[in-house]
């Protein structure tokens, strides 16, 4: 018997049943690289959030990818037809655990560095921000302490605090999500 | 040297045999039931052929088809592997009258040592130390209240063709050795269609010890020390170690004497095993020898550095044995786990599809498997599916390379015993090496 | 940092875009190469994240794909509008290296031994059967040696020989097919 | 002993020390970038910090965020690996100043042996034999003129600072001195913001030799023998191997006392490996000194036993040196292949996503990688995607092993250097071990 010779198979055949409906026309691929690169996007973004559901529809189209103890599902579907009245429900794909799903046009601030995060300029003074607080753009919102120094991050825009996301005196990490502003409130 | 074996046998330890003949520049066969065609020691043989569906003895143990695709294929040796056709003196006789090789001992070698009684009074004439009991088979129930009154109570009956625990019985007194006697010959004919049966003395809590010895057709023997195969289930290794953690210097001489003149006194031939108990006084008995490669034969190989799938080849060749006895240095400490697929807890099979493997790496870890991400592991044959073995400067160091690769070990889709190996290697009982045959059961009891 | 404790993201929130012309006129029945290739970058997608389940629905069309512990099911269908003159094709998939693909009907004899494949009774002997020939169930069709004896294989049923799979004096294995019969044929 | 420790690099180095740590018992926390989130080191740790986005200047190389990272994770000490902050003394001073330990040598053993001219210079005060050429700084055109006439043509001109091959010029007459000294003081100055060049005797063919060495606090200093890193590629090493197939016990015993003489005399700290130059007479000339753990550090290991990442943290740790150099012996032959994610025959780097992974695994063979199936190699960094390393008895049991071992790995989606390894291991002047540093570009040429 010759080496990679293929044995025979007394298995029935698998049948592969063919949709219908699944047309030729070239130009028209199901997914883009670009869009499987995105699902791949969803599912590491599900797993690295720790999360158990997320899903996004945006003109007819809807994808869904869940994860559960053990098991895990991706649904991408797109019940399309009536693109017209629908609202792309596009939403921003959120930071380690934290901002809440509803932050459509909202601005996050993240950490440029790694270090202890600090609300408050001492232990004893007020915070910088409160959640509600309208801040102008420079303004201070808190301080992380990095190599014995406190370095001062500042809003990058005018707005309204929506959400802080880290706890005063816990570490952070670079690129960590710390406050959610609304720039389109007005005070 | 020959130029292309065959290997008749499936999984890891087929694997383990072709890499074996690669690295000697040896073509390979592989054999393969229907339900292995998609297998990983199919794919790395040069050559395959199909012996049979699913069912062993239709397939790898189908002598025919096992010699037919040996004829098809020109090869100039076969070998067996572990199970199957390994311990078949028949098989090793057909192999030796077509002019095609066995790679293992003489068929003469596998039938004395396969009758156990015969075994033990061989050994026992020779002078060398025998678990105290009956010589031969028993011939009555007199012959065995008379064996057993003699080295006192309490005494195990064994099968002479036995293995695997069946066709044994404890008895603890006089009275209950009639009925004991009766029923290890009923289920001593039934499962291995001989009822003959003989006695021992019954040990509590004893190590198993058994010794790699390796002999050329010169008659020279020598032995690669000694393996610790106490972690058992149901007579079934789970963990085995080398250097064993209560045998010093003197007595692996002591013990490794007896182990090589045991087997020159049966001229054996190629490598083979020598099984012995050792009680708590550290006395040793001879209880058996195995003429087939041992599934943890790699923990000596980890320590000797001696291949001994090669040194089984070279010496089915004809070469002569060209390492010493004092050429064999055994370096560090080296521990296998047996890794089955089975429920950790029930130990019920779990065959299935591994939808993920991933192995362990690094310094001191060698994974023998065949599986592989997208394999699947067929109901139809042994549950093990992977030895996971480590070897470190000491045993401290086994023992922690082996806890960290257990926990990089990734085999997802089905259950294996890789939680209670976690379990056995947290044990503080374990990890002072104060283990018998009996810690398993004692572990699982808690 | 805590294990498992998840990464910041610090870029813009990803948005999936799929487009808007996701869409399709459903004509052609066959799977084009681009789209086969779309199933198993889905399919690498499920495997790669060792989901479950994924699944695409789009106009009509959904595709799921689910993975469970042992078995592999891969499901293509089509709830279209206009299923109407649409025939699936269904395609058995044939075994490694065996049959032609029509085999519909037929039956194959396969090899209950390995050994070397002997269409006559000895070297200057004609062969038993020829292609075309019609044979009768019990019938010899050939000899399989195995450990030096004559094993002659019989015909499973009467019919036509349509094709004979193996080539005299070859070493064959267990189980490989031998002749395609077809039992419906008649004299 | 450390309680917990910060490793500030990534993929294969990163992994190698975790699993040391974890033998040690020992927490780990790891740094990545943005791009590595979902490698395989930043799993296998207990605890992770994002320390920047994907460029290493602003992630692993990083000083503020990483030393921020070493301080919320509250880590006794760090492991630098290779590259990165490996040799950077101002680091490693900056540690030493904050009280987390810096895994290595003391920041100013780094500094002096950063400065290549200076270290040949202090090496030569001892009366050791290093390469002839200037000791020290060449001031001048005339300084390189009179030296190079001391030792006559060929010489090469290299970097003080330097490294990888950058800032070097081989002179073959005195004419083309003047220029050739101004263009290498130009990328000296342009790629190490050091202009400071020496010249040193350039050598037809010679062999790559280096030794590895230990030293605890209390300057008692080992070598665990040499490594043959003679196969390289534009300065770049693929294979390494040890023993060299050159070296007898004589001249190891020779080189491997200059060489702990070499380190001797800059009171070295931790594990260094000092690298020589070996000519076609099997004179052996003193290069320079890499005060960080080697890439093909695991060859070592393979056949002295010694692991060489857990006595790097021990030593750190404070503890002395257990093993004496007469405990040290060189069992077997080992060789290391590195596997690097690029075209075999172009060199351009073949960054993408892994669609299949699978490692060689049986007797003697050793993976050492942070790859797997689904795992994409960045286009940010190092190559160098695996290290298959194998160790046999001899020298052509290691090599069969390395032949079979490249035949098993599986690396799908991306290119990789395997088919290079596999020329190389067919090559007939190879296989006899006649090789030298010229030996690759000759392959690559014919």
């Amino acid at each position: 018997m010759s080496k990679r010779r293929s044995s025979p198979s007394k298995k029935k055949p698998r049948a592969i049943i063919l949709p219908a409906a699944f047309n030729s026309e070239a130009q028209d691929l199901l997914l883009t690289g670009g869009q499987t690169k995105q699902i791949q996007d969803l599912i590491d973004l599900l797993r690295r959030n720790n999360l158990t559901e997320l899903e996004l529809e945006r003109q007819g189209v809807r994808i869904r990818v869940r994860h559960e103890a053990g098991a895990k599902a991706v649904t991408v579907s797109a019940q399309d037809a009536v693109p017209s009245a629908v609202q792309p429900a596009v939403r921003p794909t959120t930071a380690a655990g934290s901002p809440p799903d509803d932050t459509a046009g909202l601005v996050t601030i993240t950490s440029p560095i790694v270090g202890t995060f600090y609300r408050s300029p001492s232990p004893d003074a007020d915070a910088y921000v409160e959640e509600g607080d309208f801040v102008k753009k420079g303004q201070v919102l808190c301080i992380v302490e990095a190599m014995k120094l406190m370095n001062e991050i500042e809003s990058e825009t005018d707005g309204r605090i929506v959400k802080i996301l880290a706890e005063s005196t816990k570490p952070i990490e670079y690129g960590q999500a710390l406050f959610l502003i609304d720039p389109k409130a007005t005070a | 040297m020959f130029k292309k074996v065959l290997v008749a046998n499936r999984g890891e330890i087929a694997l383990r045999v072709i890499r074996a003949c690669r690295e000697l520049g040896i073509k390979t066969v592989a054999i393969h039931s229907e339900a292995d065609a998609a297998s990983l020691h199919v794919r790395a043989a040069d050559e395959k052929v199909c012996v049979g569906p699913a069912e062993a003895a239709l397939s790898y143990r189908n002598i025919p088809n096992v010699l037919s695709a040996a004829e098809i294929t020109s090869v100039d040796a076969i070998h067996p592997g572990y199970g199957f056709l390994s311990e078949n003196a028949h098989f090793a006789e057909v192999c030796e009258s077509i002019g095609i090789k066995f790679i293992g001992p003489t068929s003469e070698n596998i039938a004395m040592m396969g009758d156990k009684a015969k075994a033990r009074e061989v050994v026992a004439k020779r002078g060398l130390p025998v678990t105290p009991g009956s010589l031969g088979e028993l011939k009555s129930e007199d012959d065995a209240l008379q064996a057993a009154h003699k080295i006192g109570f309490p005494v195990i009956i064994k099968a002479t063709a036995g293995g695997g625990g069946r066709g044994m019985r404890v008895v603890n007194k006089a009275e209950d050795l009639g009925r004991a006697f009766q029923a290890a010959q009923a289920e001593a004919k039934s499962t291995f269609g001989n009822e003959g049966v003989y006695l021992e003395r019954y040990f509590l809590e004893p190590r198993h010890i058994e010794v790699q010895v390796l002999a050329d057709h010169r008659g020279h023997v020598i032995h690669l020390g000694e393996r610790d195969c106490s972690i058992q289930r149901r007579h079934q290794k789970l963990v085995e170690e080398t250097p064993s953690p209560v045998i010093d210097d003197k007595l692996r001489r002591d013990i490794g004497r007896v182990a090589v003149e045991a087997v020159k006194a049966v001229q054996y031939r190629n490598v083979g095993t020598v099984e012995f108990l050792l009680d708590k006084d550290r006395n040793f008995f001879f209880m058996e020898v195995n003429t087939r490669i041992q599934v943890e034969h790699p923990i000596t190989e980890m320590v000797t550095g001696i291949d001994l799938i090669k040194e089984q080849i070279r010496l089915a060749a004809g070469e002569i044995l060209t390492i010493r006895q004092q050429d064999v240095t055994m370096n560090g400490h080296s521990i296998e786990c047996r890794i089955n697929a089975e429920d950790p807890e029930k130990f019920t099979p779990s065959p299935g599809l591994i939808t993920k493997y991933s192995a362990p790496g690094g310094f001191g870890v060698r994974v023998d498997s065949a599986m592989e991400s997208g394999a699947t592991v067929v109901p139809h044959y042994d549950s093990m599916i992977a030895k996971l073995i480590t070897h470190g400067r000491d045993r401290q160091e086994a023992i922690a390379r082996m806890r960290r690769a257990l926990d990089e070990f990734v085999i997802d889709g089905i259950k294996t015993t890789i939680p209670l190996h976690r379990r056995i290697f947290d044990d503080a009982d374990f990890q002072k090496g104060h283990v018998s045959t009996a810690f398993l059961e004692q572990l699982l009891a808690r």
